[in-house]
């Protein structure tokens, strides 16, 4: 059971909550504190309401395909904001099309994002990924 | 809810128009013109009444991409594959009025050779981009957008010689909406109908599609009660030519009970607010929900739909394709799933299947929940469909499972009975008739006995996942 | 139609054996054990029976590659995919006891890497090949063979761990042949018959399949007549699981209808023979005519196929790909036609759309008319099934439309009424009740209507074609 | 309307004969002479025939894949059996799997075939090449 504190949000001029509602479902019985924003959230609004409830990790979901074009800048606005080394995840339907995944995980990382799930991702792993990576944060074994 | 003058349609015109440059280049006058001049076989309305008159379910894609060019080309494959109805579906941008990004997204997607926006973005392409569409093609054409305000996007869209639109101020605000007042959104969506009503003065009919999109789990009843409302609200400014509908459940009974009920039950309310010279069709839109990665079961959900939608007798369907799972499908992906729907209902079109004694059932059933929700709403709204929408809401007697909408009750808690139907577990203030309650409590019970510890929430994320995991029921074991 | 006395199997198995050098290692004993030992699950006639008991609609495509390591590799995508029974579809040459030239085209595909052959050639590779494949998967396995003769392949199949074959000396000469008389396939039939039931009687069970696969245009009441007068001829040998079939015509009430009446009509005349303690299961193939080049169609065909075989509740259905009209599909597109259909299957199997009176009422027709076929035939066999199949075949009693072989009467000519149902146009000698046949007529007259010149020919030629063109009837116009 | 005999037949372990018969019916129709020798034909059968009848021309169907090793050497026993010069035409799905047009049609050209047919094909594009072939071969047009 964590007790690490959660933003989550769908970015940009996106709508699509299904998938992340059953994400915050799922995190909320494994423990997390999760704090959503929603469909169609900001950047802005990311780091202003991760600032506002210390975060521990910001996960944006992206489906409608325009996260290429929403969700880079968004680490460079948590260091602005002062959240340096905020865990950030990323996962959705990313790109527009079927593109090979190697690619388009390559650019999600290189926007800084610490992991990129793609579409039909379990919360099963996502909670295992966020548990190891808090713990390693913490320098603590989860 | 009274009909909009012109005085007030023209002036809030001025300020929609203002929003992108290319609202400067719309001429009412001139629009009016270049549909009249079209010919009749390539207005949606005359071919959606021509489909009724034959018993034929026509079939339309979505496909939208950022380029013009590339845009034509992707609708001509898709009306080589024997799209009836050709669709603009339109970018997230567009739909969300940020026209200077749909603009950056425009302009990246053409260095790049690729669309990086999810749509076309049709403010953008303008009145005279829209009609390079327009020509380019022999089919009729929908500008398909969602969302509480799309004004821009229907001025440009219809002066560039599209003949129908995806509209409706509950379906979008609860679907597409987060806290978009759905008042505001109601005064949005009025304006966009009395402009269609403006132009059904001056001879030329447009179509208006309602529909609910938001449908993993919703049941018919809900959705077909919040498109009754925005065809009572359309109406009233004018709206001649309107389809009623709702996406694909996979349950056959129900789905096609649906199909069956909603026309019937539109014209009623219609009726009884005294709105008359309205033509009515029905549409339904293949599964809307998460579909399976794998493409040999996206083709079965597929075709299941297209099933549905002849027992039901569709006027229209709206397509999926093999690759939606994915992400925006390759033209040739697109087309096959145009291709497999046509060759479902071109087969089955003479075979006279029905009737079917489980279908009457479930018509009785849905009769019975979309009246007893219309009226309770209605009667909130002191018979005014704009009050009963937003009362309606507020009250939680239309409740919509997963909106995002921050009005929106979420109280109503749906599930699969033991025969896949889409049955309320927990109707919230949603009023469905004692009687029907306590069948679908039966009917649910069914399927709880094989699953005596479940939760009802762990119950609907097993049913949200379960048809995009290759099933309808997710069995144990 | 005596049962053989071992002494006569045994003696002409000697000379069966001695055909080709595979044949020499088969050992009867020896195999009946290696069978006893392998466990229930993965022998067809106990998944049949467990099917059966669950309502569940078992899934098997058709697949067949020259060599060894190829044809394991693709079972085992098909058995991903999600197959419960897998085939091995055996090459033409084998099917003509053209084993040399088989080999010559076995090792002629080993060296360019790729099948020159159009299946597995099962005989060459052996008894210890054939357990490889047996071995090398989970699920029972089929051999796919059809010819008038197919004793060899037999033996060397079922020694080497396969639990079912497709079967019929009625059904493989009118489908597979030319001038194989059909007197001599019932004694080849009855010598792989005879050898099934030595198994059964050393507690070793293995399933018969029984249908015609030639399919295009012929009305199910031949098709199950020959399937029910094979079953006779098998059950005098000892065969102890059988299953009866057809092929899908795409009238989805004519083929629920056939799956519905199939077993029962079957059983009726096995206990009126006397022959009792057969298990009886049912299967029907997807649509065995010309397919359409368009993949998108080939699905609609294939699921369709599928909503036939969940409304007739089909014990087995065996499924087609989308590459079909190209050629052997890949083994993606394979699986594909595979998962398609189990998805279909999957979503529907729950839902109870029955009763559908159109359902009941082609049942009440066909049940009609394969009872005044088969009774026919045995009254001029004398009560003798064999006799009845020869003098049946010689008086034009059994007729099935385009069969290649020489004895049949080509005097029946169907075609599809105007709702797509596979009616006879003109019936020839085959004994349809005379209301009945005044029904076809009545039904073929409302199309006929709509293109009153048209010759019978040219209506078959239209027919045969239509499903390739993307259609059921073709329309004019 | 043509006067011409054709010999026509399915080739090999082939037992297809829909389609044959399909295009035999539209042959009789144009008028052409046709004998068939139905299902399970081998290139001697198709020769003698040929030679009985003094064909103009054959023309092989194969629908099973088996067209690879069935079809080569007909040309050769044609010329053998003195039937120099004939008309040979062979259609059908004439290899195992969807294989690119062009390369199976130029296997077959190779084997000696005048013309190739993928399955498909409509009996009035044949009627109207044999029409043409005919009058060629006569030094009329057609
Ligand atoms: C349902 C749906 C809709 C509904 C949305 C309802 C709602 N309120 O959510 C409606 C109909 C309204 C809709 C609209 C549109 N949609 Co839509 N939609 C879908 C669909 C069919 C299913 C999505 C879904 O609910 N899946 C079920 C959930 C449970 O799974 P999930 O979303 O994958 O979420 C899981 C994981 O991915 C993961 N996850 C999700 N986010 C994150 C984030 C992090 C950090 C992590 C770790 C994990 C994670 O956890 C979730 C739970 O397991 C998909 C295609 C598909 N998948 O079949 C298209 C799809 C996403 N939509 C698409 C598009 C384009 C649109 C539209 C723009 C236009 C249209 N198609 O008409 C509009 C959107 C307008 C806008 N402004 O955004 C495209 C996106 C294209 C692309 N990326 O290439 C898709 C892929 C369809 C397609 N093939 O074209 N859509
Ligand atoms: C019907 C059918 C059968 C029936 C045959 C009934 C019969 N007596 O004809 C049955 C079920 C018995 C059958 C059996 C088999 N079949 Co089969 N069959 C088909 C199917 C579905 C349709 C063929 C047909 O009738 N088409 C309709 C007619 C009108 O069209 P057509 O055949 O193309 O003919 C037209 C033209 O091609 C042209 N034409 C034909 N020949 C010629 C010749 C000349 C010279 C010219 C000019 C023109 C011409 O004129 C015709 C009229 O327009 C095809 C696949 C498909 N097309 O969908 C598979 C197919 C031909 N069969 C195939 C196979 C492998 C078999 C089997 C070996 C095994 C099996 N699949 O189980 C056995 C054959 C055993 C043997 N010894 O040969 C394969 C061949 C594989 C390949 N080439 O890669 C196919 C392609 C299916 C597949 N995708 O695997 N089959």
């Amino acid at each position: 059971m964590s007790t690490a504190t959660l933003v989550t949000g769908v970015i940009g001029a996106d709508i699509h909550n299904i998938g992340l509602r059953i994400l915050e479902t799922a995190l909320e019985d494994a423990g997390f504190k999760v704090v959503s924003l929603g469909i169609l959230a900001t950047p802005d609004e990311f780091v202003r309401a991760a600032v506002e409830v210390s975060a521990d990790a910001i996960l944006v979901s992206s489906l409608n395909g325009h996260g290429e074009l929403e969700c880079p800048g968004l680490r460079g606005k948590c260091q602005e904001g002062g959240l340096e080394g905020i865990i950030l995840y990323v996962g959705g339907n990313l790109v527009v099309g079927k593109q090979p995944w190697e690619d388009v995980q390559g650019r999600f990382l290189a926007m800084g994002y610490d992991r990129v799930y793609p579409a039909g991702t379990t919360p099963r792993q996502v909670i295992l990924d966020l548990t190891n990576d808090l713990a390693a944060r913490k320098g603590t074994t989860p | 809810m009274a009909r909009w003058d012109e005085d007030r349609f023209l002036r809030v015109r001025r300020e929609v128009l203002s929003q992108w440059p290319s609202g400067a280049r719309v001429d009412l006058n001139e629009s009016a013109a270049y549909h009249r001049a079209m010919p009749e076989a390539r207005r949606v309305p005359w071919k959606l009444a021509w489909a009724q008159e034959h018993g034929q379910t026509l079939v339309q894609p979505r496909a939208g991409v950022a380029g013009l060019e590339q845009h034509i080309a992707l609708l001509r494959i898709l009306e080589q594959a024997g799209a009836d109805f050709l669709p603009t579906t339109v970018d997230s941008y567009t739909r969300e009025r940020r026209y200077a990004d749909a603009q950056r997204g425009l302009e990246q997607s053409l260095v790049e050779r690729r669309s990086l926006l999810n749509g076309f973005p049709a403010v953008n392409h303008g009145v005279d981009g829209c009609r390079r569409v327009v020509e380019s093609v022999n089919m009729p054409l929908f500008v398909r957008t969602a969302a509480p305000d799309c004004r821009l996007t229907h001025e440009v869209a219809v002066a560039g010689g599209f003949t129908a639109c995806t509209a409706g101020p509950i379906v979008f605000s609860l679907g597409y909406a987060k806290d978009y007042p759905v008042q505001n959104a109601i005064e949005a969506w009025q304006y966009t109908y009395r402009m269609v009503g403006w132009y059904a003065e001056r001879g030329v009919d447009l179509n208006v599609e309602h529909y609910l999109a938001i449908s993993t789990m919703v049941p018919h009843a809900i959705a077909l009660a919040c498109a009754i409302l925005d065809s009572l609200i359309a109406a009233a400014q004018g709206v001649r030519d309107i389809t009623v509908g709702f996406g694909q459940q996979c349950h056959l009974a129900q789905d096609a009970a649906a199909l069956r009920v909603c026309a019937r039950l539109c014209r009623r309310y219609l009726d009884a607010a005294g709105l008359s010279g309205v033509r009515l069709s029905t549409l339904m839109t293949q599964w809307m929900g998460g579909f399976p990665p794998d493409e040999g079961q996206a083709f079965a959900v597929i075709c299941l739909g297209a099933v549905a939608a002849y027992l039901g007798g569709a006027t229209d369907m709206v397509t999926k394709s093999a690759q939606e799972a994915a992400g925006i499908p390759t033209p040739e992906a697109n087309a096959a799933g145009v291709s497999a729907s046509k060759m479902v209902l071109r087969m089955l079109a003479d075979q006279k299947l029905a009737p079917i004694p489980e279908i009457a059932r479930e018509e009785a059933i849905l009769e019975a929940e979309v009246t007893a929700i219309v009226d309770r709403a209605l009667e909130l709204g002191d018979g005014d469909a704009t009050l009963a929408a937003v009362r309606g809401i507020e009250a939680g007697i239309i409740d919509v499972p997963f909106s995002p909408h921050r009005a929106n009750a979420n109280k109503a808690l749906p599930a699969r009975d033991w025969r896949g139907a889409v049955r309320l577990l927990r109707p919230g203030q949603v009023p469905i008739p004692k009687e029907i309650q306590e069948y679908h409590q039966a009917e649910l019970a069914r399927r709880l006995e094989h699953s005596p510890s479940r939760l009802p929430w762990e119950l609907l994320l097993e049913d949200v996942n379960a048809i995009s995991r290759g099933m309808l029921l997710e069995r144990s074991g």
